[in-house]
């Protein structure tokens, strides 16, 4: 399962990369960049995957003792859970430049902000 | 002590105070901020303290009462706290820079900008892999934040690009994080060190990937177009913050990586970061924004550190010193800069020139672009020494070199910025002054030079702020204030007063130049008491060139020698700016001084091989394979001062261009400075062969190159100075021919043209300096006829050429003597062809000076204008004596340096100074009897002559013989332009400017360059994305390729 | 004492020139199937020059510019020994070597030009730009041939060069170096002021170039120059590159027979522009000086 | 691992590859934002099976829920969304 | 189309970049170091039973704090960002009421939303879910409410005294951790309690309470925040 969840994960990154680098769409951009980051999520909690084992939570099926031998490493989790936080806040704070720029030049198109180069 | 978490958890404590606040309450909630970021520097500082003063261990910080790698851990060492200090004191200042924006929007933007220091310094002091990443987001949503504060509403767009960057850069390093805690089950950043991560099958890959995002974060070239936006749109205060504080923290952070990635990473860190910095620098020679320009230079200065870092496996116990110098010089003066631009109102370069009615902010940009480009004393210019003498000991020698062209690219647009400060239109209705913020960037000023004095401490080559000359240039600085006239006094008597004090230590041979410079200087600066009002800029300018000739001659060590020599190039610069057209001519003096200078700085640090004090004299025992190319590279660099034909394109515009009292000066005195150090090299290295070639027959050539082309441009000037200038390159030939010589005489005939020279060029520029002052023109062939008018100025001239020309009686005779008897042993004679033809070729120009000047026929609306002012003639009959003086007795100044020179050629060909006959091998002159001779024969036929024809009346200007015309217009009838038409004919395609169109041409090919690459940065930010995808790739198909697929 | 007997050389000298080049003048005149003037004519012009007085000057360089051309002529006699092995007739020249001499040629040269450019006649100008700009070209081969025969003897003492040549024909320069005698008697055929490189002085073009303006005891001083300075140049190549003279007679041989080298070529060869005759003497004159300074 | 579990994950797998292709390729952005939440949702179930409940919950909640309705309220102010 | 297809490779390098990390993936048959450490010492060390949430509020506790703080961050820029628009707004249109069946039910919905967010980040150290869940849980309580009246206003004034006193409990246990526990973030300031019980874990559900409210009100001041800009 883990290959699966790998394997897609990075297939969701490429794809989520392909939308933001080609759609010119500001919005359409996020939306992939957020497509990309459920990739992301996915091989980061694959990775911490382990065939046959349970969540790390100890509980009446799991003892303090048995844990070594039964629950799968929690580390990769407590990471995606700070990385699910932070994708969200940096996805608000992309919507809200996309909602200004809106505002203030009435485009959401990328190639037509370019009055800053060279 | 508190501890150093207290950085982060009142940054964020206040951060989350300040939301409690009523939106109304902007003082206090203002307050708050400033209070807490006086909090953070104050830990950070006395944390600083404690590990520089009191030696204190590194502190760790264990969170959750766990042991790493169970849970996060901070490090706060030496390195980390300045980081911290320099970063919170950054905020702190920015606080005060924006408090209108601040308190336009509010407590919001109070707390993002206090979380922003924080997750810097949190980016700092971590030693968990995952927690920078948690940092670095922080670092940048705030940065996302912060942009917008700025009131241009471009930022939107620059943000929104750095955004769509950040999203691949967060990918990339949370894929990365994850396989390298695969692979080593940590997420301590010392423990996956220890874990040796390369071992682990996909953990390279892992660290490949983590070190792309963080890299990336430092704007490498391509992938930076993001970031140049940012600095370009955001407001200045937060570009400054951008640069130096997150630059910095990235830095580290990069740094800590590199302990993960282990040495493989190092010459990848190398690669990216020179080439980052050489095509930051190349693009920013053409920006005309002054914000995208520091942009560009930020992205430059990251990149050296990188390259720095890339090198620390040689750089030892020096990394930090070295490393950080130029993170801290960057810092300040990126800091100041930005904080200077927020002072201006419009934003293209040129626009700056309003800041010349500010001296102190002049000033402030003077010492800012000093630390930037490394000038002495800043911190750079340690950092600078070092690096140069570890990569050369360690034989890196291309990115030594690549390092030196990108800081050169850079020296060359800064002062060019400088130079459209000085010299371009401006007002003081360009200026936006405020306060705080003029404090701030005042600020900065102070602390760059207190960095510069503890850097001076640090380095263990002797601070160069204890050095008495240039803390004597430096209070001038202080005094400008006071009038030309007081300034003066105290110059001159502080270059006799030097003298003075030092005449006991010099040897017979510093003597002869000590004397040219000092006492020699002092003359001159005679001819300055005829200025008016304060003369601000003057005196620190010239005072600096004087310290560092001064302390050029009396430098043992290589690191005096050159600390000296880019004193005076600075110094100089300075001076020669103050012309009224002199802009691109002082850049283009000071590009290729530079240029000179750091094939120097090569030179010393191939010969010293890691002996950070080497002494000149220990030059004589670099071995074999460098001992050529140490030659070779100190020749040049010290060629390029003397202006030999090749890099002789700077001169004539720098010398002609500069002031009355300037121009002697810069060539009276200056080109001295490149004998000097050509004559140290000889002295010590003596001959080298490079590939067969003894290098001293090629510097013969190009000593009879310069004397030729010199001369022949001087006949075809039509400009007086420029003729002058000209013929500099000549005579400073005609001495690198005889330094070539490698013989007694030959260097007897160097040092006598030492005298020779400073004594008639000087005479001569002041003359005409003072003719052009009266008529206000130097074109020649626009005078005539001044003879009767100035006659004082005339009997100069006169003095002067005769010198010039080697015509007995006066002193250029016995130059010429010498110059005979050392060629006739000689051993390699063919170049003696060209010196012989270039010889006559003086006169040509020396007749054109007086005739068309002083002679022929008087102009109408010159009929009127009086002798040069008293202050500038008075130093050029000074002059005149001195000439006289030195042509009946040259034993007075030569007879011990001949003595002196004895000792370098053993035995042979020294002179004998019997009675008042010198004498040599071959030949002998007697001074004395050849005046008295010739005076005798002189006076008889002269007294004659009057005698009989007592009775002539001066007849009206137009009464001449003119083929049955009468002339009744001087213009008509004075021949004066293109003066030796027929020598154009015959002779004119040897000066074809061949040499100028080939500086032409690189300085062309450099900006179109950068003008088509730039082109890369279209502005959209989904290319600057695909940049960051390239830029990984191609990093990734390298390391590939370097490690043989791992 | 010096003085007296360099006075007397002096005398000697100017006599002799006078003669010589009336002379000369005369038989250019008979080839030419021309009377030609009267031996004695130089003397009539010099004193009627001599007693003329001028009411006029241009100025304090206007007189400057005959005395530093005599001062040059004179000077370049005094600095050489006339005759060898005569300490009567050696003059000054204990008080500077070759290269004294070498470099005293052009005191004249430059006083001349001032003074001319002190008249204020463009012409006078046009003359000094032709003049030093030949000069330059001119004066190479000569100091290469000057340094390839010092090189030779190993010295830069004129006696000593001299004394080098004695005992045979052989010895002297001329056989013991004929490239440095070669490229320095191009050399004289372009300082000696005659045809083909007369064009500096231009008496067609020009009135009188340089002299234009000059008259009465200036010209005098100038014509004095004029037979004066071609025998004291003429004794420097005597003494470098033709043995030098013994006597009085053998001076006044050699001497004669240098000039006449100049004047035979001047009656053959058509007139030079300057920069023709700038690259002539780069073209033909230099490399022979080259080779001599290399061989020697 | 059995049958019914591997089944289940590559259906979600290619789900949610199918999904991701809507959020590229969609015309309107509404369905790419729809097709996204998708994503988000499918991943979170893929989660529960890869024993992280709390990661799937975070997912759900966050990933699909607010960032999908983030989504909409912007895009209800641009004019929907047209360039 | 170039731009596409120069995507195209570069992202397909990037694959190959990915295909060589797949490649060189080997699943852990046994936990590593650091797992291990957790798996045996949370128990009795912190107390909780979830360890994903030990590591996230105590082991990890600096990086949660940092997430928060990204949060924080978000919604202040919003705040910051939309509110500079905001003098100058129009008098709002007025909008047709919503369904009543959407009215009723948010109303009967809104407090169960927040009972169950309060459980999800009460009982967050025993079983799956936290703070951030719960407060995700109860901003989308308001998000109902905005759906029904999308002109109602929320006390900004509330929510942001709720996001900053929540922070700054946070932090301040943290610091309390210096000085009455092994360090900074250390939970066990309070006891460790009985393992599995309500209130055990130390300060671990306290903190989880205040990360709860203080992300619920993040998310909600964002939400308000976008749905207060105009619609155009």
């Amino acid at each position: 399962m883990d290959w699966i969840a790998m394997g897609t994960g990075f297939t969701l990154i490429l794809m989520g990369l392909y939308g933001a680098l080609t759609n010119r769409n500001i919005l359409r951009i996020i939306v992939s960049f957020t497509v990309a980051d459920t990739g992301v999520n996915l091989v980061l909690v694959a990775v911490g995957y382990m065939h046959g084992r349970t969540a790390p939570i100890l509980d009446e099926a799991v003892s303090a003792a048995q844990a070594v031998t039964r629950i799968i490493d929690p580390v990769p989790q407590a990471l995606v859970l700070t990385a699910i936080v932070i994708g969200l806040g940096v996805t608000a704070l992309m919507l809200t430049y996309a909602y200004k720029l809106y505002e203030v030049k009435g485009i959401l198109d990328i190639s037509k902000c370019k009055d800053l180069k060279w | 002590m508190v501890s150093p978490i207290y950085i982060i958890a009142g940054g964020l404590g206040a951060a989350f105070l300040l939301g409690l606040l009523p939106a109304k309450w902007r003082t206090f909630a203002y307050g708050i901020t400033l209070a807490t970021l006086a909090f953070m520097s104050w830990v950070a500082g006395s944390w600083l303290y404690a590990f520089a003063v009191n030696g204190a261990l590194p502190v760790e910080i264990f969170t959750a009462g766990t042991q790493p790698p169970f849970a996060i851990n901070l490090r706060v060492g030496l390195a980390e706290a300045a980081l911290a200090l320099l970063m919170t004191l950054t905020g702190l200042h920015a606080a005060l820079y924006m408090k209108d924006t601040l308190f336009k929007q509010g407590r919001q933007a109070m707390a993002i900008l206090l979380i922003f220091i924080m997750a810097l310094c949190g980016v700092v002091f971590t030693r968990d892999l995952f927690n920078l990443f948690v940092f670095m987001e922080l670092v940048m949503i705030s940065t996302g934040g912060l942009v917008l504060l700025s009131s241009d509403q471009r930022a939107l767009g620059a943000g929104i690009k750095y955004l769509i960057v950040s999203q691949l850069i967060s990918m990339l390093m949370l894929i990365g994080i994850v396989f390298a805690y695969h692979a080593t089950g940590t997420l301590n950043i010392d423990g996956m060190a220890a874990a040796h991560i390369n071992l682990f099958k996909g953990g390279s890959l892992a660290f490949f990937l983590i070190f792309m995002a963080v890299v990336a974060e430092l704007k490498p070239f391509p992938a930076n177009g993001w970031g140049l936006d940012i600095y370009e749109s955001a407001h200045p205060a937060f570009s400054a913050l951008f640069s130096v504080a997150t630059g910095g923290a990235t830095l580290y952070a990069v740094d800590k990586l590199l302990l993960i990635g282990g040495a493989q990473w190092l010459p990848m860190a190398s690669a990216i970061g020179i080439v980052t910095f050489i095509a930051a620098n190349l693009f920013a020679l053409v920006q005309t924004n002054d914000r995208r320009l520091l942009g560009y230079s930020s992205v430059a200065q990251i990149g050296l550190i990188f390259t720095v870092m890339g090198q620390q496996d040689i750089l030892g116990e020096r990394y930090y010193f070295i490393a950080g110098g130029i993170l801290l010089a960057h810092a300040v003066a990126k800091a100041g800069l930005f904080w200077l631009s927020g002072l201006v109102k419009q934003r293209q370069l040129t626009d700056w020139a309003a800041l010349r009615s500010q001296p102190l902010l002049v000033f402030a940009f003077v010492t800012f672009i000093a630390l930037l480009v490394g000038l002495p004393p800043f911190p750079g210019f340690y950092a600078k020494w070092d690096l140069a003498h570890l990569l050369a000991a360690d034989g890196r020698l291309w990115l030594l070199g690549l390092i030196l062209f990108g800081a050169l690219l850079e020296a060359a647009y800064l002062f060019r910025w400088f130079g459209y400060i000085i010299k371009r239109e401006g007002s003081e209705a360009g200026l936006a002054l405020q306060p705080m913020k003029v404090d701030a960037t005042l600020g900065a000023v102070v602390v760059a030079w207190l960095l510069a004095y503890l850097w001076g401490q640090l380095s263990g080559h002797g601070n160069l702020l204890h050095a008495i000359p240039l803390l004597f240039a430096l209070l001038f600085l202080p005094l400008e204030w006071l009038p030309a006239k007081v300034k003066n006094i105290m110059a001159i008597a502080g270059l006799v007063g030097w003298f003075y004090l030092s005449y006991p230590s010099y040897d017979a041979f510093q003597l002869i130049f000590a004397a040219v410079m000092l006492p020699g200087g002092a003359l001159i600066l005679l001819a300055s008491f005829q200025t008016q009002q304060r003369r601000v800029g003057f005196y620190p300018a010239a005072m600096l060139m004087f310290a560092g000739l001064s302390m050029l001659i009396v430098a043992k060590g290589s690191f005096d020698f050159f600390a000296a020599w880019e004193t005076l190039t600075v110094g100089s610069y300075f001076l020669i700016l103050r012309g009224k057209h002199s802009e691109p001519h002082a850049l283009s003096y000071l590009v290729f001084s530079l240029g000179g200078a750091f094939l120097i700085l090569a030179g010393f640090a191939l010969a010293a091989q890691g002996v950070m004090d080497f002494q000149i004299a220990a030059l004589a025992q670099v071995a074999k394979p460098f001992a050529p190319w140490v030659f070779a590279l100190l020749a040049i660099g010290f060629m390029t001062k003397t202006a030999s034909v090749g890099v002789h394109i700077w001169l004539p515009g720098a010398h002609a261009e500069a002031e009355t009292d300037v121009s002697p000066m810069v060539s009276g005195i200056l080109l001295k400075a490149g004998l000097f150090g050509l004559f140290v090299l000889l002295m010590t290295m003596g001959k080298q062969q490079l590939y067969g070639v003894e290098l001293t027959h090629v510097m013969l050539w190009i000593g009879a190159i310069s004397a030729l082309v010199g001369n022949l441009l001087a006949i075809f000037q039509e400009d007086a100075k420029r003729l002058l200038a000209y013929s500099s390159v000549g005579q400073m030939g005609y001495a690198l021919f005889g330094l070539a010589l490698m013989n007694h005489l030959g260097w007897l005939m160097a040092l006598m043209f030492v005298i020779n020279h400073y004594i008639y060029k000087s005479m001569l520029f002041l003359s005409v300096g003072g003719v052009a002052k009266r008529t206000g023109t130097r074109e020649m062939y626009r005078m005539g006829g001044l003879i009767t008018l100035m006659p004082l100025s005339f009997i100069a001239t006169l003095i002067g050429i005769i010198a010039v020309s080697g015509v007995p009686p006066l002193s250029g005779f016995g130059g010429r003597w010498i110059f005979y008897n050392a060629i006739m042993t000689a051993d390699y004679r063919l170049p003696m062809v060209i010196i012989f033809l270039a010889g006559p070729i003086a006169f040509l120009y020396l007749f054109r000076l007086i005739h068309t000047v002083f002679l022929g026929q008087l102009k109408d609306e010159f009929r009127k204008i009086k002798e040069a002012p008293f202050w500038i003639i008075l130093p050029q009959m000074i002059f005149v004596a001195a000439l006289m003086v030195f042509a009946l007795v040259p034993g007075v100044a030569l007879r011990k340096v001949d003595v002196y020179l004895s000792q370098f050629f053993a035995g042979n060909g020294h002179l004998n100074w019997e009675g008042l006959t010198i004498s040599s091998d071959f030949g002998y002159w007697n001074p004395v009897a050849i005046m008295v001779i010739i005076g005798v024969i002189f006076s008889t036929l002269f007294a004659w002559l009057l005698f009989v024809n007592r009775k002539a009346q001066p007849v009206k200007q137009f009464n001449i013989v003119f083929a049955a015309e009468r002339p009744f217009r001087p213009e008509t009838t004075h021949y004066a332009w293109n003066f030796f038409a027929p020598y154009r004919k015959a002779l004119g395609f040897l000066t074809q400017p061949l040499v100028t169109r080939f500086w032409e041409a690189v300085t062309e090919l450099l900006h179109s360059a950068a003008e088509v690459l730039r082109r890369i940065y279209t502005g959209n930010g989904q290319t600057y994305a695909i940049h960051l995808l390239a830029f990984v790739v191609v990093v990734y198909l390298l390391w590939m390729g370097g490690s043989d697929g791992i | 004492m010096k003085i007296p007997w360099a006075l007397l050389t002096l005398f000697i000298v100017i006599n002799y020139g006078l003669l010589m080049t009336a002379l000369v003048q005369k038989i250019g005149a008979r080839v030419g199937r021309r009377h030609g003037i009267p031996i004695w004519q130089n003397y009539i012009d010099l004193l009627k020059n001599y007693g003329l007085r001028t009411s006029i000057t241009h100025g304090v360089m206007f007189y400057l510019g005959p005395v530093f051309r005599l001062s040059g002529g004179v000077g370049l006699l005094l600095f050489v020994p006339s005759i060898y092995g005569s300490e009567m007739f050696s003059n000054f020249s204990f008080a500077g070597d070759l290269i004294l001499a070498l470099y005293f040629v052009f005191f004249g040269t430059l006083g001349m030009a001032l003074g001319a450019a002190e008249s204020g006649h463009p012409y006078a100008a046009i003359g000094i730009t032709r003049g030093l700009s030949q000069m330059t070209a001119a004066e190479l081969p000569f100091a290469l041939a000057v340094f390839a025969v010092a090189l030779q003897y190993q010295t830069l003492s004129v006696t000593d060069i001299v004394a080098a040549q004695q005992g045979s024909i052989l010895n002297w320069t001329l056989f013991t170096n004929p490239f440095a005698v070669a490229a320095a008697m191009l050399s004289f055929l372009g300082s000696m002021m005659r045809p083909p490189f007369d064009v500096v002085l231009a008496p067609q073009e020009v009135p009188i170039g340089p002299p234009t303006e000059y008259h009465s005891s200036f010209l005098a001083l100038m014509q004095t120059n004029r037979v004066l300075f071609p025998v004291a140049k003429i004794v420097i190549y005597m003494n470098l590159f033709f043995g030098g003279a013994a006597n009085w007679p053998v001076f006044f041989l050699k001497v004669f027979l240098i000039y006449m080298v100049s004047a035979f070529v001047g009656v053959v060869f058509p007139r030079f522009r300057v920069e023709q005759s700038i690259r002539w003497f780069l073209i033909w004159a230099v490399p022979l000086g080259i080779i001599a300074v290399v061989r020697v | 691992m059995n049958t019914v579990m591997f089944a289940i994950s590559v259906l979600l797998a290619v789900a949610m590859i199918g999904a991701a292709f809507i959020t590229i390729l969609a015309k309107r952005p509404a369905t790419a934002m729809l097709a996204a939440g998708l994503v988000s949702l499918f991943a979170s179930v893929l989660f529960l099976f890869m024993a992280a409940p709390d990661v799937a919950m975070t997912e759900a909640a966050i990933g699909s829920g607010l960032t999908t309705f983030l989504f909409f309220f912007v895009l209800g102010r641009v004019r929907g969304g047209r360039s | 189309m170039i731009r596409r297809f120069a995507v195209f490779l570069l992202l397909l390098a990037l694959g190959s970049i990915f295909v060589n990390l797949l490649m060189g993936y080997v699943p852990d048959s046994e936990l590593n170091l650091t797992a291990r450490y957790y798996a045996e010492h949370t128990a009795q060390d912190i107390g909780a039973a979830n360890i994903v949430t030990a590591i996230v509020i105590t082991y990890r506790g600096l990086d949660t704090l940092g997430e928060v703080t990204v949060l924080f961050l978000t919604a202040t820029i919003i705040g910051m960002v939309l509110s500079q628009g905001q003098k100058h707004r129009a008098l709002q249109r007025q909008l047709p009421p919503s369904g009543e069946l959407l009215t009723t039910g948010s109303r009967l919905l809104v407090p169960l939303i927040l009972l169950l967010g309060a459980y999800v980040f009460l009982n967050g150290h025993l079983t799956p879910g936290g703070g951030f869940q719960g407060g995700a849980i109860i901003a989308s309580a308001a998000l109902l409410l905005l759906l029904t009246d999308p002109l109602r206003r929320f006390s900004h004034r509330l929510i942001s005294v709720v996001e900053s006193v929540s922070g700054l409990v946070f932090v301040a246990s943290g610091v309390l951790g210096i000085l009455y526990a092994g360090g900074f973030l250390d939970s066990r300031i309070l006891s460790t309690g009985t393992f599995g019980a309500l209130f055990s874990a130390g300060v671990i559900p306290v903190i989880y309470s205040f990360v709860g409210l203080k992300v619920g009100a993040e998310f909600t001041s964002m939400l308000t925040n976008l749905a207060e800009t105009e619609q155009s």
